[in-house]
């Protein structure tokens, strides 16, 4: 137990930080200012915070009694994969308060706050140890990620908004009576919400096939699985650009970090059942999504689709459940919030100069500014998954270890690859080449300096993370052979 | 040793780096001056390292890229012989193709992309050629596809030329898929990625993982070689840069494929069944190609098919066992196909971007003479006139072909030997119609612009080698050393023998296919026919329409697959995404709403209504409370 | 006569407020029955005093020959109810005045509601329940049409007049029945003896008669439709008191049926269970497509009655702890949405269509943002105290085995998430159409505050509370 | 006793569910508060008579309370009778019936 509640601070910083910034709305550069020193304060927290989750020698946790009469703790660690998505939120939370300095002019202190206010909310999902307090910060997440597209989107943003939330809602409510359902399966008199104790004690096998239902749902709409996937396109397509990059970016993670970490471990009797329903979804999810993704004509649904179908690579390595499936699934969680992070905020880029997302408003862009143009052509070779780039390790990982058991699913997911590249050329074939479009106004400004601030980091760590994953990787190795026992029909 | 390999590396990769972060701010010169230094470092680099290492095979550890659970990918290096000659070639025609392009590029603006992803290729090739990991070689794999890409697609703004270069990089990535499936398979069979331990390992394979593994390679082979069936692209692709296509779609990459199944002979030699169908990959592409590249008017297309043609040897000559036989072909093909391509760019440019033989004539002979000499070497060496290079390369081939024995083999020699008639007769085709005689059509302008003269002066070791480099490894009865051969004896799978056969008389045969082919060319299209006659037959005529689209192969394709494909994805997101998956949650929400709409529709607002509800509320209580004691 | 010199501090509460009603008509008399601003201040500060007696009141088993129950029970209903009049209260000054009909009897009548509801609590004797019920409906009668300007206050009055007196009828009918079945006034003890008699017929009869006089009261479907009608016919202050106080109370009543160990409840398990099913269901239906933004939480609270009255079915085995956290909650709750519904009211009329709250998340913060936590605390967000509630809820219906009406329930919740989202969603995403005069309104403001307080301090650290339910578990019927 | 419990309760029973067809079937309120009142007395001579059977004092008392009870619902219940008459001029229930939905 540490002295200094560096958890709970993690977790509660930007909260503090969304507090200042509506308490400065009336100034939008104090509350730029505030936005992004909390951000970049939480950064550098969470970089400090990551060698001590990747050694294994230290425990980072904290616990202490909440609502003692139902065993609820507010029990908080880090290990390697929590400490990996949080750094990665943090990250994601600075180039989102970045992006938006130019695109948010309208109530930048609500704005801010919100945008804050889900990167606590999704760094307590990540490190909460307590179901209870997963479920908490789980539902929590909606709130300000529904502001965030309901009040600063385009057109459909209600619509959108509204159903962002429903579909999340319904997973959740269900998952409530499941997160209930597991406490009582408990016996009387021991019951607690402790992780570690629901794992070393699971339930009888018919009771958890429910219980494990109940969370899938509910991580199957957040991931989205096809075909519960309907809700992504339309909150992508109507968020505004750092709410799409949090989106897919952070909180889509939540659902398959819930996956990983809580369905597979805590339900492995359901788990393992369960595993021939998920390749097939996982590769339904494959093939449906790129194929819509290359019918779009709207460029950020195009990259919406497309994260559903990089989703979906995901839910493959978690149910081929072996120790290089795994990694590779866990790495991609990290590498997918990346490379579709950057194709979003390059979209948002772009379309503010076009003033439209629509494909056909694009259009020789490269012309115009050469260096977003490089910066688009290297996003969407990453999201390609062109080896040198981060996406590459993670696929390649999830694949061949998939393919170790099930060569059959393997096979079929490697030839999706084709279909990733399709729709991603035509992503850059409609944005960069041939001639700008009539509709394109005369100022067409090259990247500006912020710009470069944003997109230089996130294209450095693409660039790492294709040539030296390695640490990252290695961060990894504790949280996958802690994994993967727990589940002994899938593990030999 | 692995600095030098280290160096060879990073040199172009370096250059690109630069290039890419600082290219708009250099001038032209510096560039220019950068990006040729880095290739001819590394060419310089690539020598001293096969000096040094000379017949040894070496496993150079350079970096190690990721690893979990027992997979492990390495960025290390395999050096023996069959890598290190690949290298020297690839750096050295390089070389010479950056400094051709500093005078080809010397009017456009992107001078600073071109050579960035010049650079950049230059280092994904070197990865290939080097690497001993699949993984990594994979890297250079997709990373070559992906200059390719670029290149193709390099001007633009015209949409058709990207649109080349997407249709490149998506029929390569369906070749790719063989390449992962493989790399799986030799993870799950061998447990390593690793070129030198998959050979120490390779006798634990059975036939049948060999057979489908050697499969999945030659569908990686053939999707980036340009193979039968996904050659479609490569003519399209010489929508790029010309001294592009005579670097990547000629020389390097195009051979990538042929490299890998050499590579991984070892593999592929444990099932016969998987090196008949390389063979007939070959045999029927070879001919095929020679077949569609009489039917071409655009002189960039004409070379782009005699080059898919000519990789059909190699594979010809891999699946007959003879991987120096594939190794001497790729060396001479690297050289006289760019030397070709360079000079039909030099011509192409002098004349304002004309692409049509039937357009040129001996005016352009006449107005660039050195261009012209450099053009007749390289088609010298194509048609396989003895003593060029290409004569000895390919007969080596086709000796080994029939030499191998069995029905199949036989055949595949007769179709080898046909497409090598084929051959010296689309060459000189193009020889006579663009050299000689006056234009059957009108020629856009008739001036010619002179070109830079070190243009064309770099390309002269191109045109020696184009001659001469049969002597790398000239047949014994041709009292040759057999260097090549001697070269690479330590190359697993290498050192493969043929009897049977007399080579000699293979040789002369070919001497003799050659000859017809010439024959044949010269009474169709030679400078004494009619330039009437000289000119392309009725384009109505079904044979010429089939022959000029390479039968119909790309129209087939389009029918068949792409546009099914593209209605499919429509279908998927309209009626599928949209129209069932949404549409049914949507319709839960219009369904809530409507029962909404009823249920309000019971508060009346009247008294009496909410009156009754009491009465009969009780009433049903009653009833449950009744039935339920009953 | 020991017994009650010992505990005389329980009937502090009761005295509280029935001499706070007569103070009000002495001061009216005294400002000869003009408006005068003191009512308001002497109301609230009885309705308060009453909640402090009642808080600082020593527990004991009875009083008054043992017809009120002075337990922790009782005790922490009374807090709540007298917690909650204060807030209706405050809501009501600011309100009245503005628009004129801020007199004697309006507040008086408040307190003699709050009284009523004290009994309801209390009553551990029909008598008591009866005469505590009659109290609250007659005075809430009045309340409902004190506003003589308000267009539907008549109809909304005459209404809940009409059905209330019906349904007060049903509860008498069915408590005589009850009586005759067993010659006991007492509420336990004649539900317990119900079967003891041989008329056991006559008893469910009677029990069936009160469960509709009881279900109107509480809007239980299907005798909830008179809900929408009356909460958006009455003034907004006096339907955020209907809407908490008169629920809470009543339920307090019923809770103390349910945990009286009668076989009735077992006999009756399938129609109480048709009924939870049916409220929960019916109501967020109608909530659905509601225009009205007061109608809808109308239809919302019958829903969350529906919710209670699940737990309700669960208590015998669960206990009595969820109950009393979720009406702790739901009052809170309430009150704050309908009186941030009344604080964001122009002056000639109560904003209800939700077109009406266009834009005023940004237009008027304060207001419209309490509005907004306490329908995300409606709708069972976290962290809000919904949230807790609701997983006390569930967790006791689970728990008793109520494994269906639980998955209807959260169905339930499911479908009501949208209809408060439609409300924010026209506050915070829509521009605005018309910019409400600001008006001063500190008492609504500080009741907004302490809900919106109340709702993240209860959802947060819902321990303190629980353990307060825990102390009253040792529970006397 | 000489009636039986049964008869008196039924008796009730059925003046019970009289009063709630008048005030249900019923227009005019005042036939509405007519109904009411049957009603309530109908609960009345229920407790009376279970009184008399069980020998207790304690259901006569309630009748008591009935009758106060009753006696202040019907004077609020004439004033917004009144207070209505005035606003609509009219007495039908159902003219009252704006608020639905």
């Amino acid at each position: 137990m540490n002295a200094f509640p560096l958890l709970s601070t993690l977790i509660f910083l930007p909260l503090l930080g969304a507090l200042a910034t509506v308490l400065l709305s009336r100034s939008p550069a104090l509350c730029r200012a505030a936005a992004l020193g909390t951000a970049l304060a939480e950064l550098l927290l969470a970089a400090c915070a990551i060698p001590l989750a990747a050694d294994p020698g230290t425990i980072l946790a904290e616990n202490a009694a909440w609502i003692p009469s139902f065993g609820i703790r507010y029990a908080l660690a880090m290990d390697g994969l929590s400490g990996l998505l949080v750094l990665m939120t943090a990250f994601l939370g600075v180039l989102a308060v970045l992006t938006s300095f130019k695109e948010i002019t309208k109530r930048p202190g609500a704005y801010y706050a919100f945008l804050l206010a889900v990167e606590t909310s999704a760094c307590g999902v990540f490190l909460a140890k307590d179901l209870f307090l997963f479920y908490l910060f789980w539902e929590v997440q909606l709130v300000p990620m529904f502001f965030l597209i309901g009040v600063w989107g385009h057109e459909d943003r209600r619509k959108a908004a509204l159903k962002f939330f429903l579909f999340s809602i319904a997973g959740g409510m269900l998952m409530l009576l499941a997160v209930i359902g597991a406490w009582l399966a408990q016996p009387e008199g021991a019951r607690t919400f402790s992780l570690a104790a629901l794992m070393a004690a699971p339930a009888a096998p018919h009771v958890q096939n429910w219980l494990f239902a109940a969370f899938f749902l509910a991580f199957a709409v957040k991931m989205p699985i096809v075909p519960v996937h309907t809700w992504l396109p339309d909150a992508h397509t109507q968020a505004p650009t750092a709410g799409s990059v949090i989106l897919a970016g952070v909180l889509l993670k939540t659902g398959a970090y819930g996956l990983i970490r809580l369905a597979f471990p805590l339900f492995p009797d359901a788990a393992a059942l369960s595993v021939p329903l998920l390749f097939v979804l996982g590769l339904a999810g494959l093939y449906h999504a790129s194929l819509c993704a290359l019918a779009q004509t709207d460029a950020k649904r195009l990259v919406a689709y497309s994260s559903v179908a990089h989703m979906a690579l995901i839910v493959i390595g978690v149910a081929a459940w072996n120790a290089v499936s795994l990694s590779g699934a866990m790495l991609q969680m990290i590498n997918h919030a990346l490379t579709t992070g950057g194709l979003f905020i390059m979209i948002g880029m772009l379309s503010r100069r076009s003033g439209s997302r629509e494909l056909a408003s694009f259009g020789g862009v490269w012309k115009r500014s050469p260096v977003l143009g490089a910066f688009f052509l290297f996003f969407c070779m990453a999201s390609a998954g062109l080896p040198g780039l981060n996406n590459f390790v993670s696929e390649l990982l999830t694949l061949v270890g998939t393919w170790t058991g099930h060569p059959g699913v393997a096979a079929a997911a490697f030839a999706g690859a084709v279909l990733t590249l399709t729709y991603v050329l035509k992503l850059a074939q409609g944005t960069l080449f041939g001639t700008p479009a009539a509709t394109q106004p005369e100022q067409w400004p090259d990247a500006e300096p912020l710009e470069l601030c944003v997109l230089s980091p996130l294209a450095a760590s693409i660039l790492y993370l294709g040539f030296a994953p390695q640490a990252v990787l290695d961060m990894l190795r504790g949280p996958v052979s802690d994994f993967l026992p727990r589940i002994p029909q899938l593990f030999q | 040793m692995q600095a030098n390999l280290s160096l060879l590396l990073a040199l172009p990769l370096f250059g690109a780096l630069v290039l890419a972060l600082l290219g708009r701010r250099l001038s032209r010169p510096m560039v220019e001056r950068l990006a040729c230094a880095a290739i001819i470092a590394a060419f310089i680099a690539a020598l001293t390292a096969l000096a040094g290492a000379w017949g040894e095979t070496r496993l150079v550890p350079l970096f190690p890229w990721f690893s979990a659970g027992g997979f492990s990918a390495s960025m290390d290096v395999l050096y023996d012989p069959l890598s290190g000659i690949m290298a020297v070639m690839v750096t050295f025609v390089s070389a010479i193709i950056h400094i051709h392009s500093v005078g080809y590029m010397r009017g456009d603006e992107s001078y600073a992309r071109y050579f960035c992803y010049l650079n950049l290729f230059v280092f994904f090739m070197l990865v290939i050629t080097l690497a001993d990991n699949l993984a990594f070689l994979f890297l250079g794999w997709e990373g070559v596809g992906f200059c390719s890409y670029a290149l193709i697609g390099f001007w633009f703004a015209d949409a058709e030329r990207t649109l080349a270069g997407r249709k490149a990089f998506v029929m390569t990535r369906i070749g790719d898929v063989g390449f992962l499936i493989a790399m799986a398979l030799f993870f799950a069979t061998l447990g390593t990625l690793s070129l030198s331990g998959i050979i120490a390992s390779v006798s634990a394979l059975s036939v049948g993982t060999a057979t489908a593994l050697g499969l999945l390679l030659l569908w990686a082979a053939v999707g980036k070689s340009a193979q039968l069936p996904l050659l479609v692209w490569l003519p399209d692709a010489m929508a790029g840069p010309t001294p592009v296509s005579a670097l990547i779609h000629a020389a390097t990459m195009v051979t990538a494929g042929v490299y890998l199944l050499m590579r991984l002979f070892p593999v592929l030699a444990l099932s016969q069944a998987a090196l008949a169908a390389v063979g007939a990959v070959g045999a029927v592409t070879a001919l095929f190609a020679s077949f569609s590249a009489l039917g071409q008017r655009d002189i960039k297309r004409i070379l782009a098919w005699s080059t898919i043609s000519q990789v059909g040897y190699m594979f010809l000559g891999i699946a007959a066992g003879d991987l120096c036989g594939g190794m001497f072909h790729l060396l001479a093909h690297a050289f006289f196909k760019s030397l070709l391509f360079m000079g039909a760019g030099c011509v192409i440019q002098a004349l304002h971007e004309e692409h049509d033989i039937f357009r040129m004539g001996s005016r352009v002979r006449t107005a660039m003479p050195p261009v012209f000499l450099l053009f007749f070497l390289g088609a010298l060496a194509l048609a396989a006139v003895p003593p060029a290079s290409g004569y000895f390369s390919k007969g080596r081939i086709l000796y080994a072909t029939l030499s191998h024995g069995g029905g199949l083999f036989t055949l595949y020699w007769a179709m080898g030997s046909l497409a090598a008639i084929l051959t010296a007769l689309y060459t000189f085709r193009l020889v006579f119609v663009a050299f000689f005689g006056d234009p059957a059509f009108p020629p856009k302008t008739w001036d010619i612009e002179p070109l830079p003269r070190f243009m064309i002066h770099v390309l002269w070791p191109l045109g020696a080698l184009a001659l001469l480099a049969g002597g790398l490894n000239l047949p014994g009865n041709f009292s040759g050393a057999e260097w090549l051969s001697h070269a690479l004896r330590t190359v697993p799978g290498a050192d493969a023998e043929f009897h049977g056969v007399s080579e000699l008389a293979v040789s002369l045969a070919d001497a003799g296919f050659c000859a017809v082919g010439l024959f044949l060319a010269w009474m169709l299209y030679g400078p004494r026919t009619a330039p009437g006659r000289r000119g392309p037959a009725d384009p109505e005529r079904f044979a010429h329409r089939m022959l000029r689209s390479g039968f119909g192969l790309d129209a087939l394709y389009r029918k068949t697959v792409l546009t099914p494909f593209l209605a499919l994805s429509g279908f998927m997101r309209r009626v599928v995404d949209e129209g069932a998956v949404d549409a049914a949650f949507m319709s839960q929400g219009v369904l809530w709403a409507r029962t909404s709409m009823a249920a309000r529709r019971l508060a009346t607002g009247r008294t009496s209504t909410y009156l009754l509800t009491f009465l009969l509320g009780l009433a049903a209580i009653c009833a449950v409370l009744l039935a339920k004691g009953a | 006569m020991t017994a009650v010199a010992e505990g005389w501090t329980p009937i502090l509460p009761y005295a509280i407020l029935a001499g706070g009603a007569l103070a009000v008509f002495l001061a009216a008399s005294l400002t000869k029955g003009r408006p005068s601003r003191v009512f308001a201040p002497i109301s609230l500060l009885c309705a308060l005093g009453a909640g402090l007696a009642a808080l600082c009141a020593a527990p004991q088993a009875g009083i008054f020959a043992g017809t009120l129950d002075a337990g922790p029970f009782a005790r922490f209903y009374q807090i709540l109810t007298c917690g909650l009049t204060a807030g209706a209260i405050l809501l009501l000054g600011g309100y009245s005045r503005r628009r004129g009909f801020e007199r004697d009897e309006l507040y008086a009548l408040t307190l003699l509601a709050a009284l009523g509801m004290c009994l309801l609590t209390a009553a551990v004797d029909w008598v008591i329940l009866f005469l505590g019920l009659e109290m609250l409906s007659i005075s809430l009668y009045v309340i409902i049409a004190a506003h003589k300007d308000a267009p539907q206050a008549a109809e909304a009055a005459l209404k809940y007049f009409v059905l209330g007196a019906v349904a007060s009828s049903f509860l008498l009918f069915g408590i005589a029945l009850v009586y005759a079945a067993t010659g006991e006034t007492g509420v336990a003890e004649s539900l317990r003896d119900a079967a003891q008699h041989g008329m056991e017929g006559i008893a469910l009869l009677g029990f069936s008669c009160i469960l509709v006089g009881l279900g109107f009261k509480i809007s239980l479907a299907p005798f909830h439709l008179w809900t929408p009608d009356v909460y958006q016919g009455a003034p907004a202050p006096v339907t955020a008191f209907l809407s908490t106080g008169s629920k809470v109370a009543v339920f307090a009543a019923l809770l103390r049926m349910a945990l009286s160990e009668s076989p009735l409840f077992a006999r009756m398990d399938p129609v109480l269970w048709t009924l939870a099913a049916l409220t929960m269901t019916a109501a967020p239906l109608g909530a659905m497509t509601q225009p009205s933004v007061k109608r809808m939480l109308a239809y919302s609270s019958a829903g969350h009655m529906g919710y209670l009255f699940m737990a309700l079915l669960a208590a015998p085995i669960a206990g009595p702890g969820p109950i009393m956290f979720y009406s702790a909650v739901y009052g809170i709750m309430d009150m704050g949405a309908f009186g941030a519904l009344s604080t964001l009211s122009p002056l000639d009329r109560d904003a209800d269509d939700i077109m009406d709250f266009r834009g005023m998340g940004f237009d008027r913060p304060y207001a419209a943002g309490a509005l907004a936590l306490c329908l995300l605390t409606l709708a069972g967000l976290p962290p809000t105290a919904g949230f807790t509630g609701k997983f006390f809820l569930f967790e006791s219906a689970l728990s008793a085995g109520y494994v269906w009406l639980a998955v209807i329930g959260v169905i339930s919740a499911i479908i009501s998430v949208y209809y408060y989202l439609r409300v924010l969603a026209a506050m915070y995403m829509r521009a605005p159409e018309w910019a409400p005069a600001r008006e001063s309104a500190p008492g609504s403001y500080a009741v907004l505050a302490l809900a919106c307080a109340g709702a993240l301090a209860l959802g947060l650290l819902p321990a303190p509370v629980l353990s307060v339910m825990a102390a009253s578990a040792p529970f006397t019927p | 006793m000489i009636v039986p419990l049964e008869h008196i309760l039924l008796l009730a029973f059925i003046l019970f569910l009289m009063g709630a067809v008048c005030a249900l079937a019923r227009r005019n309120l005042v036939m509405i508060l007519l109904g009411l009142e049957v009603m309530l007395n109908a609960a009345g001579i229920a407790f009376v008579g279970a009184s008399l059977r069980w020998m207790e004092m304690d259901g006569q008392a309630f009748v008591l309370f009935i009758m106060g009870v009753a006696a202040a619902e019907i004077a609020v219940g004439l004033a917004l009778l009144v207070y209505c008459w005035r606003r609509s001029g009219s007495l039908d229930v159902n003219v009252f019936s704006r608020l639905k939905g």
